[in-house]
């Protein structure tokens, strides 16, 4: 290799110094934020248009399928969704189909005051876990009942006025699903009962899902936390996320410039072999 | 009509394709043979080997983790035992040493059998030891075990072939470390990006199906995967026809696959 | 089972909806049960390691077991008490977030190490993960206003072939998958692996 | 959410922060006691938690309606339970028939879901005219179309890349792995999220920017 020495080196590097160099470009801009800007991708624009499109007393069906540990990640986003449904007087019925979920549900009533004032049962609903994936949404299409006999506190769902309105999928305006598990509300209730669905996925279901929203399968998409910050801007309440966006900015520039660099040496001897 | 609206092309689909199956592993089983094209990773496996054998050392094997009764994980486990069957026959030939580490419990007595038979074929059962095979708790344990292995032992040659996450990334770095030659597959999505960038060479998704069935050479193996080609060579004459029809403002295709 | 749920999905009768419904209702419980598998399996690797005092492993399994145990009485007598919620929050909540998000460190280290454009192939991938990357970074844009008009037809019809494949095969692999389960081809569930 | 005044709020600030360091530390510094003690609380506590949400879901969706008189639910009770003789080597076989009915299920929901959106909506999708009518439309149409017939046949198995199918193979393996670079890119996202979300703790905790 014709300049050995600064690769080589970089190449002995202790690992150790990478990670903390991550801890210091992530830890910089929380405590002094840049707040570049942040321009607005169709498909979130095409969820948050959805969400606006919403009727009054409409009822949709959030997924909170986040674990706790996904938090940074869709938390902002379902905190949009949420607020931008209410202001259109949506009724709301969430669900969840990871073990934490009731910690998710607290953490946005936290994040959310209002679903708090609102009266429970009437407008809006926490029916909680369900495990079974596939089927459990296949059988909640037809009878919500027979997955949910009661609510998350215990409540018979006969008690729960909302949802005599909201038994079997036709009675839904919209799916939204949070994180991950979307192919489920595609698969079981959007192609066959015709519900519209769409949500805040995790970054990489920006990948995955592309087909889905092509075909119209899903209708918007918000991409992992840039998503999330990006419905916060249309949404005009900035929180979270969009903090978040500069340490992505410097944590993504970091990422970049060592791939480059570990990619110099080949692109060299490839151009001096060449010629 | 009793079908339900808009799914006769869906049923037509999964019960053609279950009548091809059933035909091609039957013409099979008569004798009229399908051969599954080179694979690639497959065909590096005697390099890797050899490779092992010039310097000496041994080679790895991580059939991935989760369950082998799993629905999402299981399949995928046992394609990457399936190929290990033919690894290990090729390490009991030039006599590499083969260390396997694994989490998955319930697949354990199918490893130990596959690599026992493949020396066995070879003559060399004596060379085989239980102690090369690690059986390690968890997804995270593995991980750490691996890590120490790879630089206590360095490998000439790796194979990450089975149902991988997070670990993909961190184990193929270490092996990238001590310069191990490194063959990998899986068919979780996220991670073949990662596998793609830091390995040799990659089975990308259906692929790792595809080269269990050319290792095993089995009809109810190899006779779907032959009837699957006929339905994607259907799958691209529709494409192609529908791409030429589009531009003209023709959708009776369209239509019909509405139906 | 299959059947009945397959039929119910292409034909329009009555009976077998609730059959197909009673079955699913049915799949739903046996996976809850399942659940608990993990936790025989859990106790049964520990309790071996502290029965054999494994040097170094068995103090460790014995705080596994102590957690297990404690947290899991917690719950069972009250899933809204004050303790079990405080563990929840602040002992699995943080854990669970914080060893999913250890990946991003081993990430940057392989950016160095172990991503390299070996060929044509990896060298496309890395391409188009860069371009990308600076597409959902806001400095991407600040740097060169082109990343983002890239990124986004990446990001959009780009990845539509190459993603609109992976998914069809999925799609026919399932198929294939359902077909030797239910011809017995598969070994994994019905061979158990002897 | 405001700093907790109470002391029990504050010492799970506490707790969660030294947990958060003692995981990192294998990391930022190297594999020792307080990060393998945190690796064996989170095991525990993980199938404690899972143990006790499937207790109570169990006995919500099944136990229940037993007590309340819908007898047929004893039967997946029976098969559930059943799955536990997988660690009983004599009695494995009970095991395969609980699987069998999951696994019969699942199948059925998952390949009946599969066939339209999976295949049939894609196909139909390719093969329709775009809806606006720039050069950009059509360009997309095309790259699409011709992207998606390539990467199929490369995934043809019977066939060698050899004739026809050599420069759509190769063409089609380029355009996976422009696929598979997207999702790459996206995937640095989401680690880097989380992991900003875990120093953004830290950093509350130590107090250094508000909560």
């Amino acid at each position: 290799m014709a300049n050995p020495t600064i690769f080589e080196r970089l190449d002995k590097l202790d690992r150790r110094i990478y990670y903390w160099l991550i801890v210091i470009v992530i830890t910089w801009p929380l405590v002094s934020p840049i707040g570049l800007p942040i321009t607005v991708k169709p498909s979130t624009r095409a969820l948050y248009d959805g969400l606006t499109a919403v009727q009054e007393g409409d009822v949709v069906l959030i997924d909170i399928f986040m674990s706790v540990s996904t938090w940074p990640e869709c938390m902002g986003g379902l905190v949009v969704e949420t607020n931008t449904l209410l202001d259109r007087g949506a009724r709301l019925i969430y669900v969840g189909n990871s073990v934490d979920v009731s910690r998710s549900w607290e953490r946005l009533n936290e994040l959310v005051p209002r679903l708090g004032l609102l009266e429970y049962g009437t407008d809006v609903v926490f029916l909680g876990y369900y495990t079974g994936a596939d089927a459990a949404a296949s059988q909640m299409a037809v009878d919500m009942s027979s997955i949910f006999p009661a609510d998350h506190f215990g409540t018979p769902i006969d008690d729960l006025p909302l949802m005599s309105d909201a038994n079997s999928a036709t009675d839904y305006a919209m799916v939204l699903f949070t994180a991950e598990g979307e192919v489920k509300w595609i698969q079981q209730w959007g192609e066959p009962y015709g519900v519209p669905v769409a949500g805040m996925g995790i970054a990489m279901k920006g990948s995955a899902l592309a087909p889905y929203l092509a075909s119209g399968d899903i209708f918007g998409l918000a991409v992992g936390v840039r998503g999330a910050a990006e419905l916060e801007k249309l949404a005009g309440m900035p929180a979270a996320a969009t903090t978040t966006m500069d340490a992505i900015s410097s944590t993504h520039l970091l990422f970049v410039i060592l791939i480059v660099l570990a990619n110099l040496p080949i692109i060299y001897n490839k151009i001096k072999g060449g010629s | 009509m009793i079908l339900k609206d808009g799914r006769i092309v869906a049923f037509i689909l999964l019960f053609g394709s279950f009548v091809l199956y059933y035909l091609f592993t039957r013409m099979m089983e008569q004798g009229k043979a399908f051969k599954i094209r080179t694979l690639a990773p497959l065909e590096a496996l005697p390099e890797a080997v050899g490779r092992c054998a010039e310097m000496g050392k041994p080679i790895f094997y991580m059939p991935g983790i989760g369950s082998s009764l799993s629905l999402s994980s299981g399949a995928y486990i046992l394609a990457g035992i399936t190929i290990l069957g033919r690894l290990a026959g090729f390490a009991a030939k030039a006599g590499v040493k083969l260390r396997l580490f694994t989490v998955t419990i319930d697949a354990m007595p199918l490893i130990q059998d596959t690599i026992k038979t493949a020396y066995a074929v070879e003559g060399k059962v004596e060379e085989y030891s239980d102690d090369n095979i690690e059986l390690i708790a968890n997804q995270s344990s593995l991980v750490s075990r691996y890590l120490g292995a790879v630089q206590r032992e360095s490998p000439a040659a790796a194979c990450l072939i089975g149902y991988l996450a997070y670990e993909s990334v961190v184990l193929s770095e270490a092996g990238n470390i001590v310069g191990a030659m490194q063959i990998s597959g899986t068919v979780n999505l996220y991670q073949i990006p990662f596998l793609v960038a830091s390995t040799d060479y990659t089975l990308i998704m259906e692929e790792l199906f595809a080269a269990a069935a050319a290792v095993s050479g089995d009809a109810g193996a190899v006779g779907p995967i032959a009837a699957e080609d006929v339905i994607k060579f259907a799958s691209l004459g529709i494409m192609i026809l529908g791409m030429v029809l589009a531009p003209l403002g023709i959708t009776f295709l369209v239509d019909l696959l509405g139906l | 089972m299959f059947a009945v749920i397959i039929a119910d999905y292409f034909f329009a009768i009555a009976s077998l909806g609730s059959v197909a419904e009673v079955l699913r209702q049915f799949a739903v419980v046996i996976s809850n049960i399942a659940l608990g598998l993990g936790v025989i399996s859990l106790l049964r690797i520990h309790g071996r390691n502290v029965q054999r005092r494994l040097e170094g492993r068995w103090l460790y399994s014995i705080v596994t077991i102590i957690t297990f145990v404690s947290v899991f009485l917690l719950g069972i007598i009250n899933t809204n008490g004050d303790q079990y919620t405080w563990a929840f929050n602040h002992v699995y909540t943080t854990l669970q977030q914080t060893m999913y998000a250890s990946t991003g460190f081993f990430i940057v280290s392989s950016a160095y190490r172990a991503f390299r454009a070996r060929n044509i192939d990896a060298g496309l991938l890395l391409i188009a993960g860069c371009i990308v990357v600076f597409t959902n970074a806001p400095i991407g844009e600040v740097i060169w206003s082109g990343f983002p008009v890239i990124g986004d037809w990446l990001l959009g019809p780009g990845q539509l072939p190459g993603y609109r494949v992976l998914m069809m095969i999925a799609g026919f692999g399932t198929i294939v998958y359902a077909y030797r389960v239910i011809t017995g081809n598969e070994r994994g569930f019905f061979g158990g692996g002897e | 959410m405001a700093y907790p005044t109470e002391l029990w709020g504050i010492m799970g600030l506490w707790v969660g922060a030294v947990l958060t360091v003692a995981i990192y530390s294998y990391m930022l510094y190297k594999e020792n006691p307080l990060y393998r003690l945190a690796e064996h609380i989170y095991i525990g506590i993980a199938f404690a938690i899972t143990a006790v949400v499937a207790v109570q879901n169990t006995n919500r969706i099944a136990v229940t309606p037993l007590l309340n008189g819908q007898i047929v639910f004893i039967i997946p009770i029976i098969l559930g339970l059943g799955m536990y003789t997988v660690f009983v080597e004599d009695y494995r076989w009970i095991s395969r028939y609980s699987i069998a009915v999951l696994v019969g299920c699942m199948l059925g929901v998952v390949t009946s879901g599969t066939l339209i959106p999976n295949i049939i909506n894609q196909i139909t999708s390719t093969i329709a005219a775009p809806s606006g009518a720039t050069m950009m439309d059509w360009f997309n149409f095309l790259y699409v179309g011709i992207g998606t017939i390539c990467a199929l046949s490369y995934f043809l198995f019977t066939r060698e890349h050899t004739g026809v199918l050599a420069p759509t193979a190769r063409l089609g393996r380029l355009i996976v792995m422009v696929a598979l670079g997207v999702m790459f890119g996206n995937t640095v996202l989401f680690r880097m999220s989380m992991l900003s979300g875990r120093i953004e703790y830290l950093l509350q905790v130590l107090g250094l920017i508000p909560m």
